[in-house]
């Protein structure tokens, strides 16, 4: 196995526990975003194992490169992933919305080590992302800011002026990630309000864009990897993804947006997806 | 009173060079409003960002800046800035407690002839409604410089009214003294008391003038700072003067009155209170000192407004 | 093809409406004349040519609806609205005076013949969408009419507003766009390019014609157009000159906000009675 | 009794009122099931118009079919109604006095676990802030379906504050309801209990275990926060003392209204109950409560050290 191989076996596993985490958690709680939790695990995976730089243990190292959930209510797959690198003890996972002024709230806020910016109001994240971005520039500073976004989200005017402004100040340290699952809480997104052409629409407001599957680690590495696609551009990657990825019942189904396994589901799922004990023993 | 004028975003335009100078982490960012940094931006050029006319945008790339280290500064038309963007200025920055500082302009009647989509008449209300956010709202061109500075040694969200780009009479010297959080008392007096902030205070002073022609010993305090609110100080005052009358270029629902009003409620039961201040109406077009005087607002008829509640049983006024 | 006793009477009008628009402004002594002689020609073959509408019954419900959504442009279609008769011209002179219907914005309450109040910039998308929706909703054939200024593109809203209009196929609403090239603060290329606006356009879903925006002609042809599409709203991006027919206010970004002095008046009423 | 939300009330009363006012429309932004304004949607799917993720649009395609005769309801969640829409509604409807109405769902701190960002504890300072503005927070289901039928009727705009969490159902359907008028329900002498919203259920239990200690206390019903029905306040105040009680910022809301009428009017003892100028948090409905300090029990005990000072 080629060291590129091996890394990509390590981020399926991170993968998969996100998964389990996102389960176990929002089982417990009996609340939570599943299904878009679900959706950017490989993503996240990836970004925090292969491809950014950061400092678990100095989580306000100045040169890290930084992430915005901007897609706040998918902070299962967030909360997990940060304490798998290290951001803090597994142990608080049990925290999330089960009890008063947690740590791990339903959406991400900045007291919880690791969480870059207060997210859960959508279309927000990128005018953020861009001002750290512009930060880096000034300072001349090698760090970059990744930005995931839901695809609904997209609607929301405000990324539309984030995304112009971003592309004028030319920030190619500023990279966008759409999780492109195609479902938003009330339906398809077409049937909403359409996106599509999506990537023509990142084009025209001057991004570098690819189009890749999202729940493809081989690519995603390589593409994530690979940014700035263009000198002087911003990036965006529409990643095409399931939503609910890896829980069948949840897979591209619309109701899966906000809830969650009932605790009899998650027994019987237990042995099938060697999901760990709900309770703390 | 002298007779220098001044306008309060020129002294902002000022101190913000100064504070530059000083602070190497304060940085703006403009939406199509870049020149009431004025030489800031030729001094600077590489720590100011223009995002066009997007406000919301503006707000989010202030709060990425804060959370990279820098100190920025953004600054609108009040209504864009507490109007068009207040979610971002609650979720990005307040949520947050980021250190950003938010200038508000043209606010009261000072955007005058734009109509009303640019008179910012609830601006200190929605951003009141808002935790953790600091107001300003300064009296006069060198009270403007002396907050400018004054928010940068403070760290975390504060919001300032300027007003626009014309001259108006500077109230205070040298020898001015400005600090969050405390009222100054203007004029000392046993009657009642003027509680005024913005551009109202010049009005109250002139009121003041003219009730004292007539015999009414009036007190004056600029509160400069509508959050925190001087609390100490209006209890101090209210222990011994019992008519409290507010004054404000705003509107009289969620501002300076709205918080003078929870505050003596729920401490100084005993005490009357008249709030002046726009009467729950949307602006309209007209000079600055035309619309003083369409909303009442002006010296003179505060001193009217005001003889009439000292005069009448209180309990019959309707303000 | 426009007859040519039509094309001089728009023209005429089109200077008759500048010259309002530069008396009103230096007699108010403030104003935004740069941006209201660009949209000028846009405006006269509209309400002059185009437009069913009714200066007598200016509520009448089947009539043809026109949303200034760059507010600040208000002197030109204040001219216009006097011009075509919704109320006296003298009107005019009462340009943003305390008490007078002719607000610094346009304000649907207080002037006969505004469809829509305007003035916060990005808005009047919107607002000609659920125009637009409530005439298909009703099976009326008016037609909806709003124009953006270039820097307006900047404000989101713009966006959440050209997506909803194109996934409700709203082919009874065209957009002008008077791409002026200046904003406040500069040139829009420098302050935050909208560019290429046509092709957000088209992104976005809409059918995007091009034109010279001070030809009648093609501005004729291109509302002729966009009533033949089906299924897509038409954004019509007009290419005009900021301060037009005035030779010192031409493409000068000053000249945005700012009202000319008596004297300054004088000479551009010359230059534009030629 | 049986637990409804508000939001649910809504759903229905819009889907029986669209029989009854054919200029009934419906707006969304992506949130009909949650607003469950998908009762009206599916009923009339022609008069429904889902606008996506995109509130300002929202608002803004709301007055455009206002001028158009129509009687849009505009809904989505509080917060993103009031905040990320504030300028729109402000200018594009309250100015020109539009006839919309902005029903706005998951209103206040028992939105629950989803936290700060969703739980809105400004909105009705904002909206009350608004020239033109009529602002409603009603009580229960029942007051609820009440109340949208009469914000249907009146001509111009209207804010209705609903929640996500089921409240206990106070009312029957002979209960009378009508804009800009308090209801006392329950008379007293000692001190006053003004409430809206959702904690008139909290101040009317807090009015029980003070009779049991022999604190005869009133309470009074303030549905609507604007126009504020100043007659009732002052009659109210009678009792020389009052309790505001708001599950909202104690700053711009039903506290500031009820300050501003009595300090002016009728100075009075006064305490507001109601999220004391911080954020919310994640957590239950009901511990939230005890946390920010606006159950019956606070009540009580607000009711009790204002009684002392006397």
């Amino acid at each position: 196995m080629n060291q590129n191989e091996e890394k990509i076996k390590a981020i399926r596993l991170v993968a998969e526990r996100i998964r389990k985490d996102s389960l176990w958690m929002s089982t417990r709680a009996g609340t939570g975003h599943l299904g878009p939790a679900l959706s950017i695990a490989d993503i996240l995976a990836t970004l925090y194992v292969g491809v950014m730089k950061i400092d678990p243990k100095n989580p306000k190292w100045p040169d890290r490169d930084r992430l915005i959930l901007s897609k706040g209510h998918g902070c299962l797959a967030l909360y997990s992933i940060l304490s798998q690198v290290g951001f803090f003890d597994r142990k608080y996972l049990g925290d999330f919305c089960t009890k008063c002024d947690t740590l791990l709230p339903g959406h991400p806020e900045l007291k919880l080590p690791g969480v870059e910016a207060n997210t859960g109001s959508l279309g927000h994240g990128i005018a953020i992302g861009m001002g750290m971005a512009l930060a880096a520039k000034m300072d001349g500073k090698q760090y970059r800011v990744f930005v995931v976004t839901g695809d609904g989200e997209l609607q929301e005017g405000s990324n539309w002026e984030a995304a112009m402004a971003a592309a004028h100040h030319k920030l190619d340290n500023l990279v966008v990630i759409v999780d492109r699952n195609r479902l938003q809480l009330g339906d398809l997104t077409e049937n909403i309000s359409k996106l599509e052409p999506l990537e023509e629409k990142w084009k025209s407001f001057g991004w570098r864009v690819k189009s890749i599957n999202g729940h493809d680690i081989k690519e995603l590495l390589s593409t994530l990897n690979d940014v700035p696609f263009s000198i002087g551009k911003p990036s965006a990657i529409i990643a095409h993804t399931v939503k609910g990825k890896g829980l069948k019942i949840a897979e591209n189904k619309v109701e899966w947006h906000y809830k969650v396994l009932t605790k009899e589901q998650y027994e019987d799922l237990k042995e099938e997806l060697a999901l760990e004990e709900l309770q703390d023993e | 009173m002298s007779e220098i004028k001044k306008s309060t975003r020129t002294s902002f335009a000022e101190a913000i060079v100064e504070v530059g100078n000083e602070y190497k982490d304060v940085v703006t960012v403009a939406a199509d409003s870049a020149s009431r940094y004025g030489d800031f931006v030729k001094k600077f050029p590489e720590r100011c960002f223009n995002v066009g006319i997007a406000e919301q945008t503006m707000i989010g790339v202030a709060a990425g800046l804060a959370l990279c280290g820098k100190i920025p500064v953004v600054t609108s038309y009040a209504n864009f800035l507490a109007f068009r963007a207040i979610e971002q200025v609650r979720v990005d920055i307040a949520t947050a407690g980021l250190d950003v500082k938010m200038v508000g302009t043209d606010t009261g009647f000072s955007s005058a002839w734009l109509g009303f989509t640019h008179l910012a008449l609830e601006d200190v209300a929605a951003v009141r409604s808002i935790p953790n956010i600091v107001i300003i709202d300064p009296a006069d061109a060198t009270e403007a410089y002396l907050a400018t500075k004054a928010m940068f040694e403070y760290k975390g969200p504060v919001y300032m009214r300027l007003r626009g780009r014309k001259d108006e009479p500077v109230l205070f010297g040298k020898d001015y003294v400005f600090e969050i959080g405390k009222g100054n008392v203007l004029r000392e007096g046993k009657d009642v008391l003027i509680i005024s902030s913005g551009s109202a205070v010049y009005e109250s002073l002139i009121a003041w003038e003219i009730l004292r022609q007539k015999g009414i010993s009036a007190a004056v305090v600029n509160m400069a700072t509508i959050r925190p609110l001087d609390e100490a100080l209006l209890l101090e005052i209210t222990s011994s003067v019992q008519s409290v009358v507010t004054v404000e270029h705003h509107n009289v629902t969620g501002g300076l009155g709205s918080a003078v009003a929870e505050l003596l409620a729920e401490k100084r039961p005993d005490v009357k209170l008249l709030r002046m201040g726009v009467k729950d109406t949307f602006g309209t077009a007209g000079s600055e000192e035309m619309l003083k005087a369409y909303f009442g607002l002006d010296g003179n008829a505060i001193a009217e407004r005001i003889k009439s509640f000292l005069k009448n049983d209180y309990k019959s006024e309707v303000n | 093809m426009l007859k040519k006793e039509e094309l001089v009477y728009l023209q005429e009008m089109a200077k008759k409406i500048r010259c309002h628009i530069i008396e009103m402004t230096a007699v108010a002594g403030s104003g935004h004349p740069g941006g209201s002689l660009s949209c000028t020609d846009i405006l006269v073959a509209l309400y002059f040519r185009e437009m069913r509408i009714d200066p007598h019954n200016p509520v009448w419900e089947d009539r043809d609806r026109f949303v200034l959504s760059k507010g600040h442009a208000a002197p030109a279609l204040y001219a216009v609205l006097a011009e075509k008769g919704y109320f006296p011209i003298e009107e005019l002179k009462t340009l943003r005076k305390t008490g007078s219907m002719l607000q610094g914005h346009p304000d649907m309450k207080k002037t006969p013949g505004v469809d829509m109040t305007t003035g916060s910039l990005g808005q009047g998308l919107s607002a000609a969408n659920g125009m637009a929706i409530a005439g298909k909703l009703d099976g009326k054939d008016y037609r909806v009419y709003v124009l953006l200024g270039d820097g307006e593109l900047e404000e989101g809203q713009v966006w959440e507003a050209a997506m909803a209009a194109a996934h409700y196929k709203l082919d009874n609403l065209t957009a002008f766009v008077d791409h002026n090239g200046l904003q406040i603060d500069g040139p829009i290329t420098d302050v935050m390019s909208p560019e290429i606006i046509e092709e957000k356009f088209k992104a976005f879903g809409w059918h995007v014609i091009d034109i010279n925006g001070h030809d009648f002609e093609e501005i004729i042809n291109a509302i002729e157009q966009a009533k033949k599409m089906k299924g897509k709203p038409t954004v019509i991006v007009a290419n005009t000159v900021k301060g037009k027919g005035v030779p010192y206010m031409e493409n000068e970004v000053d000249w945005h906000g700012k009202a000319p002095t008596q004297e300054q008046a004088q000479e551009a009423l010359k230059a534009l009675r030629g | 009794m049986a637990k409804i939300a508000t939001r649910e009330a809504y759903g229905e009363a819009l889907a029986e009122l669209g029989e009854e006012m054919k200029d009934i429309v419906v707006l969304d932004a992506d949130l009909s099931k949650s607003t469950k304004t998908s009762v009206f949607a599916k009923k009339f799917p022609e008069r429904f118009f889902n606008l996506g993720i995109a509130e300002q649009n929202l608002m803004g395609t709301a007055a455009g079919l206002a001028t158009c005769g129509k009687i849009p309801f505009a809904s989505t969640f509080a917060v993103f109604a009031c905040g990320r829409a504030f300028e729109q509604i402000r200018n594009s409807i309250c100015y020109p006095n539009l006839n919309v109405k902005i029903a706005a769902t998951h209103a206040g701190i028992t939105v629950g676990e989803d936290g700060a960002t969703h739980q809105s504890i400004e909105d009705m300072a904002l909206m009350r802030s608004l020239p033109n503005m009529t602002v409603i927070s009603p009580v229960d289901a029942v007051e609820t379906k009440k109340a949208v039928r009469a914000a249907a009727m009146l001509k111009g705009p209207v804010y209705l504050r609903l929640g996500r969490h089921p409240v206990e159902t106070i009312f029957d359907d002979n209960y009378e309801f009508e804009v800009g008028k308090g209801v006392v329900l329950r008379d007293g002498k000692d001190v006053a209990l003004i409430a809206t919203g959702t904690m008139v259920g909290e101040s009317l239990r807090a009015a029980e275990v003070l009779a049991k200690e022999g604190i005869d206390a009133m309470v009074v019903n303030i549905h609507t926060i604007k126009p504020i029905d100043e007659e009732a306040i002052l009659k109210a105040a009678e009792c020389g003392a009052v309790i505001t009680a708001e599950e909202h910022s104690i700053i711009g809301g039903l506290g500031s209204a009820v300050a501003e009428v009595l300090i002016e009017k009728k100075p009075v003892l006064i305490k507001r109950i109601g999220i004391r100028d911080v954020f919310g948090m994640s957590g239950k409905p009901e511990e939230l409560m005890k946390a920010y300090g606006i159950t019956a029990e606070d009540i009580v005990n607000a009711a009790k050290s204002l009684l002392s000072i006397d």
